[in-house]
């Protein structure tokens, strides 16, 4: 037996022609996803359906909750469990999960949400793309917290971004959100999966004092308190409520500033760690295109168009949404004439690069509003316009 | 090369997202220097209605992933037909399943038709459930830019279940044999 | 399916039952809206007097609506209209005929 | 005439069209796919009952079957996945006379919707329910499901599902529902029939009916076929209207009991309350 | 008994020395609100229990329902029924309702949420104000939408605005948020309700086509369709689906953008009448605070203090929140020196108007985390420091 | 010595305070509150249970009973409202050794929670859960919920409730728990009987705590005290181990009923089933 | 006049609350040219501990509604003794139950103590529950800038339930009489 | 409450019920945590013996704990616990000597 379950790797390595949602469920499991707590939604119910599949072979445990609601609150139960949890779904679910994304905020519980977008809003076009809950990942829920919320753009990334959300999740201690969108999800291509010894996995940091002494919300100087889960004996106290070190309720300004204060600046101070960001011609660039997801592919074509024809254009593909990349992004400001934001939904990353910019430099969105990905021709022909 | 862009089109039922699944995968693993993206529409039918899936070819990086002029049209339905004709491009190649397609004059824009009768070469094999891959042979025949024999026979070998591979293969082989009379 | 025509004849438990006795009306006829018809074959299986049988000709979907079995005719049906309900494309329907309308043809 | 008549007669619309929304048809139902039965006769029933059609609303949530309300000609809402049932609370009490009837899925109705459903039950909320339990979730691929039974594979059940399913009638039951009836789609006569009762009735009416998924959930078992699966429900069902709810679970191996489960009279609604609320409020003042 | 039943007013003219909670209750009986559908949740259940004990007596229902999920989608249903209804909330409440206040967006249902802040993420403080739900207000949801928020500074307001958010939503077909805060929501002060003939109603467009030619999601040249509801022949269509002006789903690209389009546009291109904002000593102002809800009251308490002792400052309190004054705001970069934005959170209503400013002046938010408002003196020494 | 001791013993400290977080007593709950005695009882037997109290989590959603959990010295979870059972579900899945004790209020449980738990009972999901039903929302200051029953008064039903309540052991019972009792606050020993019972099972298991809330039900219902909702407790109550759970239905003027409603053994739980699919899967490739 | 700051605190069951009510619904209504602004403090408990309302009064617009220094400190219980003193301002005037609240020297601050049992007062009206509305009378009797006599006999007729108005009015009498010894 | 005494003594479905018959151990001694008695007076109704009574002294947070009753001593209390079990408060426990700790003392 213990050596038929040696055939079941956690890391499925070699080259494979796959989906982005399989990209993404592998990279769950690469880097040690053991649990899953899920609804089924399209576009992302591949991930559910490969995790089912996948995770009892590898000894972890399947759960298709009964709503969406269920399924984040479950996870966030697996993680304080003591292992890697995550869940996957769109619009909708998503919405349903904010509340308890806000939980897992404020108990600073490591997770992993994957959004796969469809049109919006309400059920609009489930089965077509939509970029239109990225604003929704920031401000979805109530309350004050920095999300950290990855953007792949190619079936290879979602692999590896599975990866990195996960090890931002237990770096920093909350839940993070991979955003895929039905085009990325849905669309097959190369993976390569490398040995497992490559995968750089990150665990949540472990109490070095002893269950007496121990607070559990005490951060270290990195603004990250160390994490007992449950059943190591530290009779881990965890509320969503506002509260003091030791995990109780204390309910005042005092301890709410200290909290909230700290659960931002934890990753408001390690932007630059957490930020990541492709650059792709534009050391010389007159123009420049922000862009994000699937749509980054076809921007990068416009790019490459554009320079054809002598246009000075470069990409600022935005992998890293949230934190958002103000700083690099004024820097460009100072440097271009002005900025194209393609995107498929009606403005969100774009009011964030106008805010970013100051005024220092012209920002125009270029809008679909769900369906379809632009062709690179649409976003070539807005550039055109001013070259 | 430069990107090449093929659409397989019918209905739901004739394995015709296996067939974008195969040729993608054996051009992406297989076919040195070249990169394949796969895309896939769906309808909010779960079943039925038209089905289609793309593929495109690139020794680049792929920027965009669909597919919108078509070089090669691979047709098994009526109503896919009549659907997509119009994304074929200028002097692009359609390939049809003969019995179920009725060509019209907007099949004139292609450069070349190849039609094979797939679905009873498929019969002769004692299911209509080969006719696709009976098609991929026939495309692997009479094309140069798209996948090689070898390859797509290590995939299918690979990819179809084993009970399965047997007849598959040989539908293929039919496929590449087939000369249409055209 | 033969084996279980005749419960379904008889036995009021059965589903689909239907009791035919009591369906003694005036004269009927059966419609197909052809292209509508996805060749589920229900009709075909369920209807009690087993008058219908799948056609030859394929409509523009693909499918071979339902005709009528060699040798039976409309005074066959029983007129149940149980195709009629169980038809899940509203494909087929029975007109019953009124004494009127019949008198009228 | 009709004697030597040995053809079909061909025809351009079906008597029921006029329910239909015009040009919806044909839906996206696939073949051999009962919930176009359904809507047949949910639609007959409707029209028999002598309602007003004005007074008739029509709530789906989403799903296959939660298309259903998008296709009938009456007043029609689409909402989302889980809550159509509040929704059609919503609407039923600000209008008395108003009829609603909720028609969704299984998973609709009993994953997400469950809360809904059980407090609907039991509130009496004047509003009839109809569920079709095809043992699955259709509209996103077949994943296995709260009505998924024992032994059942589907694409989240690779090795076939071991959770219970819901006993969906004594469910209902348990909560209050004042109508309790089970059917399979084969059985279209009796779910016709069921869905008038259901309609007559004043309160929180409830029908199951077992419909085919011949694609999601025929394909991993065994029955790919429409046919197969109305010849699987004929070969199971027991018709027993005497059942004791408790002893209706569904699963693999045992016979399906259908019937009528449930039928009581006289038990103040959701809407009663309301109109009493505002007698007693109005009465306290003056 | 229908003498008894005259005894019930609508509107309750006259003084009264009341909560913000019961203002906004008696607002929306005023406008007409008929129908309450809500789950009991601190700091707002007062509205709740007020609306449970006046709307029978009106002719009205209250049900409590099992949660908020059912609460929004049971007043859009009751909405849809003919009636105007609401619902009231504060965040972890409204953080649940936000998928289905999509499909009233997508829908176009009228009704109104109100929205007690209390202080967050998560349980957070229940019992303290808090302001930080301004940006769920708007992109809580999956998809575009552009939402109407209003945001009350007095238990007076509280009694206008809910009336005002009845109107915007009749006249604009959304679902409208009322967004008061606890303390707000809370404290008791004067409220003159007027005479009924003095309340401005508006009711929803009706169709004037007959039921075989309507169209139900044909606007007018508004972007507003006239708004047939059910019982009365029109056998109207419903769905969250993208669709066409029939109602019917149509999942494509074009249709998705007309559509999305329209439901933004509708209030984008009608700003000019939604926005309301208050200024105060802003004519000659060389500093000026912008503020909202209870803050902007302890706000123009700064400006006061800041004048008599010669510093130029002025006050724009923002009534509607969203849309967002955005271009009255970057006029006012052009005039002041800086800009001030106390807020009860960690920097929300802040980075809207840094984005409107364009980089013309300098902005600075003073945030409280939650639990208190502003002391007049916290603001007015951030201003005298630069002074 | 004791014979002559007129006056009870002076102490700092009570023989349970090491499982009570320390310096969080006093608790928050009102004088005259069961919550107190419920907390007090559990603690007793969880420790009587033998179990590693590591191996112990308690878990709780938000809501006076809600606050049990954070005072409780054993790892504790003090969630959203409603959604403690599939936290607890996600806490017991990963370490099949784990007893989640899942205890909160009929309000959390059964108004917005309610799906959670009908789902969990049909998985049978390895956990014990406690419902404290005081009648009302006390946390939120005394509104009317699911277990408000007809005639009783609350804040949103000012002119006394019309609703039916939901029969919580019925429902527990239809949806496949395995252990199902209900007890007065009043009968501390009975209750922490079946608390130790329930905790001992393996499956979903449920208790009902009938509570005192004196402030805001209490006051509103000529019950201002918690001394006299005992003695309405006392004066109400039938033991009846054999009813039928359909029985049990609370309302204004019958009895209640009180008892051990079902006990069944050696159903599969959901940690079985996903332990089962490692094995299954695991099996099917080798 | 100016800002005036007032706050009522004891136990929960004392009728805190509503000696702020009376308060602010008197100025508000009935004093011509005041506004008056009352807030509660919430506590997570429901009922039980600490109890406080504040009233804040002032001739124009009430810019900030929370009480922070106060001028005038009403207090029933010594807890609420204990956690509010240190809010009185330097100079401002404190209102005790005698009976209930043991005066420190964080008292010293105020410009005037006034000392009432009016728990004992409101026993001889048959229940406790009077000592609120006896302290208010109190307050009436030794205060000129919150509320008059008339205002607060207007509002309590009003607003007090009609069975208990009687014994109220007769509490607030025996708070206006009584005459401390101090 | 006298009259529901013979009753809480007596019948075993009686809610609270306690079989005084059945505990029969070695000596015990009632304990007080004065500070966090709320007064509910839970211990005082249900003591089966009724050996308590609410006291006189007034504790800081305004409550009166409950004392012995006069003329009741230790060795009145059955031991039944359940004064201990049905305090909100933590604030009563009975203390039951084992023999050694009785010889102890
Ligand atoms: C909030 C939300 N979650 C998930 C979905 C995806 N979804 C759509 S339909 C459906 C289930 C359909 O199953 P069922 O209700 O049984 O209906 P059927 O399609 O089988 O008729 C799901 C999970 C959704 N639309 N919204
Ligand atoms: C999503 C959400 N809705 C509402 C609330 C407000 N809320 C807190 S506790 C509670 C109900 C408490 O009642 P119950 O569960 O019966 O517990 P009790 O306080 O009576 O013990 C409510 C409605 C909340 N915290 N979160
Ligand atoms: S029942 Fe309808 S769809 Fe099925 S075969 Fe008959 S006519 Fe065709
Ligand atoms: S997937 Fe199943 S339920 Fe959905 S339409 Fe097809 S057969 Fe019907
Ligand atoms: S409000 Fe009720 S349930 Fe809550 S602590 Fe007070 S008495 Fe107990
Ligand atoms: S243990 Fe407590 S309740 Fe029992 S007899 Fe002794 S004092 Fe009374």
């Amino acid at each position: 037996m213990s050596k038929q379950k040696q055939k079941f790797l956690e890391v499925s390595t070699g080259e494979h022609f796959t989906t982005g949602n399989h990209a993404a469920a592998e990279g769950a499991l690469a880097v040690g996803c053991k649990f899953f707590g899920g609804y089924p939604i399209t576009p992302s119910s591949e991930i559910a359906e490969h995790m089912a599949l996948r995770l009892p072979q590898l000894g972890g445990n399947f759960v298709q909750f009964e709503d969406e609601i269920a399924s984040i609150i479950g996870i966030l139960g697996a993680s304080w469990g003591g292992v890697k949890s995550m869940t996957a779904t769109s619009g909708p679910g998503y919405s349903l999960m904010v509340e308890n994304i806000g939980l897992g905020m404020m108990t600073e519980t490591p997770c992993v949400i994957i959004n796969v977008q469809r049109g919006g809003p309400s059920t609009g076009l489930p089965t077509l793309v939509g970029q239109q809950d990225i604003m929704q990942t920031k401000w979805g829920a109530h309350g004050d917290f920095e999300p950290i919320v990855l953007c792949p753009n190619s079936v290879q990334e979602c692999f590896e971004l599975a990866i990195e959300a996960f090890n931002y999740a237990e770096k920093y201690r909350l839940p993070v959100t991979l955003l895929l969108d039905e085009t990325l999800g849905h669309m097959s291509e190369r993976l390569i999966i490398p040995d497992a010894s490559k995968i750089g996995k990150v665990e949540r940091k472990k109490p070095k004092d002893s269950p007496e002494e121990h607070l559990p919300y005490k951060p270290d100087d990195d603004l990250i308190p160390p994490m007992a889960v449950a059943g190591e004996g530290y009779r881990v106290m965890v509320t969503g409520l506002t509260h003091d070190e030791r995990g109780y309720p204390d309910l005042n300004t005092k301890t709410q500033d200290k909290l909230v204060r700290r659960i931002n600046d934890k990753i408001r101070l390690n932007k630059k760690d957490i930020i990541k960001v492709e650059e792709y011609m534009l050391d010389d660039a007159e123009f420049a295109i922000i862009s994000f997801g699937s749509v980054a592919r076809t921007a990068k074509g416009a790019v490459n168009r554009a320079r054809k024809k002598g246009i000075k254009v470069g990409l600022l593909r935005l992998i890293t949404i949230w934190p958002f990349p103000n700083e690099r992004i004024e820097a460009l400001a100072e440097q271009v004439k002005k900025i194209y934001v393609p995107e498929i939904n009606y403005g969100q990353i774009t009011r964030e690069v106008e805010r970013s910019v100051h005024g220092k430099t012209e920002v125009k969105g270029i809008f679909k509003l769900g369906g379809a990905i632009h062709n690179p021709q649409e976003i070539l022909k807005e550039i055109e316009g001013d070259a | 090369m430069s990107r090449v862009e093929i659409r397989f089109a019918g209905f739901g039922g004739q394995g015709i997202g296996l067939m974008g699944r195969l040729v993608g995968e054996a051009v992406s693993l297989l076919e040195e220097g070249k990169n394949s993206v796969m895309t896939q529409s769906y309808g909010p039918e779960s079943r039925g209605g038209a089905s289609s899936t793309d593929v495109v070819i690139d020794e680049g990086e792929i920027d965009y992933p669909k597919a919108t002029e078509l070089d090669y049209f691979v047709v098994l339905s009526e109503e896919a037909y009549q659907k997509y004709i119009p994304k074929l491009k200028e002097g692009g190649i359609l390939f049809v399943e003969e019995d179920l397609v009725t060509l019209d004059e907007n099949a004139k824009k292609a450069k070349k038709i190849f039609k094979i009768p797939a679905t009873k070469i498929a019969e002769t094999l004692g299911s209509r459930l080969y006719a696709n891959i009976a098609m991929l042979g026939y495309v692997c025949a009479n094309t140069t830019d798209i996948f090689s024999e070898e390859a797509m026979l290590t995939i299918m070998k690979e990819k179809i279940k084993a009970r399965f591979v047997e007849k598959n293969l040989i539908a293929f082989q039919k496929g590449m044999e087939y000369k249409s009379d055209s | 399916m033969g084996q279980s025509l005749e419960r379904r004849r008889k036995k009021p438990e059965w589903p689909a039952f239907v009791d035919l006795e009591k369906l003694k009306g005036p004269d009927s006829q059966v419609y197909i809206i052809k292209d509508r018809c996805k060749e589920c074959e229900w009709c075909i299986i369920y209807c009690p007097e087993e008058i219908l049988e799948t056609g030859e000709e394929i409509n523009a979907k693909g499918y071979r609506p339902p005709v009528l079995k060699e040798g039976k005719t409309f005074d066959d049906c029983a007129e149940c209209h149980f195709c009629e309900l169980i038809c899940p494309e509203f494909a087929i329907y029975v007109k019953v005929l009124e004494e009127s309308d019949a008198e009228d043809e | 005439m009709t004697e030597d008549q040995n053809q079909l007669l061909e025809s351009e619309a079906h008597p029921l069209d006029g329910f239909l929304r015009e040009g919806r048809i044909p839906h996206i139902f696939c073949p051999g796919c009962s919930l176009g039965s359904i809507t047949n006769v949910l639609i007959e029933a409707i029209n028999e009952s002598g309602i007003d059609p004005k007074k008739v609303a029509v709530v789906s949530g989403i799903g296959c079957t939660g298309r259903i309300a998008g296709y009938l000609n009456f007043d029609s809402f689409h909402t989302t996945h889980g809550r159509s049932i509040p929704f059609a609370i919503g609407l039923s009490v600000t209008d008395p006379e108003r009829k609603v009837i909720v028609i969704s899925g299984d998973g609709d109705l009993f994953a997400i919707g469950g809360n809904h459903f059980i407090h609907a039950a039991r509130r009496n909320a004047n509003i009839t329910v109809v569920c079709v339990n095809n043992f699955n979730y259709g509209m996103t691929g077949g994943q296995a499901g709260p009505t998924t039974y024992v032994g059942q594979f589907q694409t989240t059940a690779p090795y076939g599902s071991l959770e219970e399913p819901f006993n969906i009638p004594n469910l209902a039951a348990s909560c209050g529902a004042v109508y309790v009836a089970r059917y399979t789609a084969l059985d279209v006569r009796r779910v016709k029939e069921a869905f008038s009762e259901a309609i007559a009735k004043n309160g929180f009416s409830f029908v199951e009916v077992l419909g085919s998924c011949p694609t999601t959930y025929g394909r991993r078992n065994q029955l790919a076929e429409g046919k197969k699966i109305l010849e699987f429900f004929a070969e199971k069902t027991v018709l027993n209207h005497d059942a004791d709810t408790r002893d209706v679970q569904i699963d693999k191996n045992s016979p399906i009991i259908v019937g009528k489960f449930v039928d009581i009279e006289d038990k103040p609604t959701l809407t009663d309350n309301l109109l009493a609320l505002q007698r007693v409020s109005q009465a306290k003042k003056g």
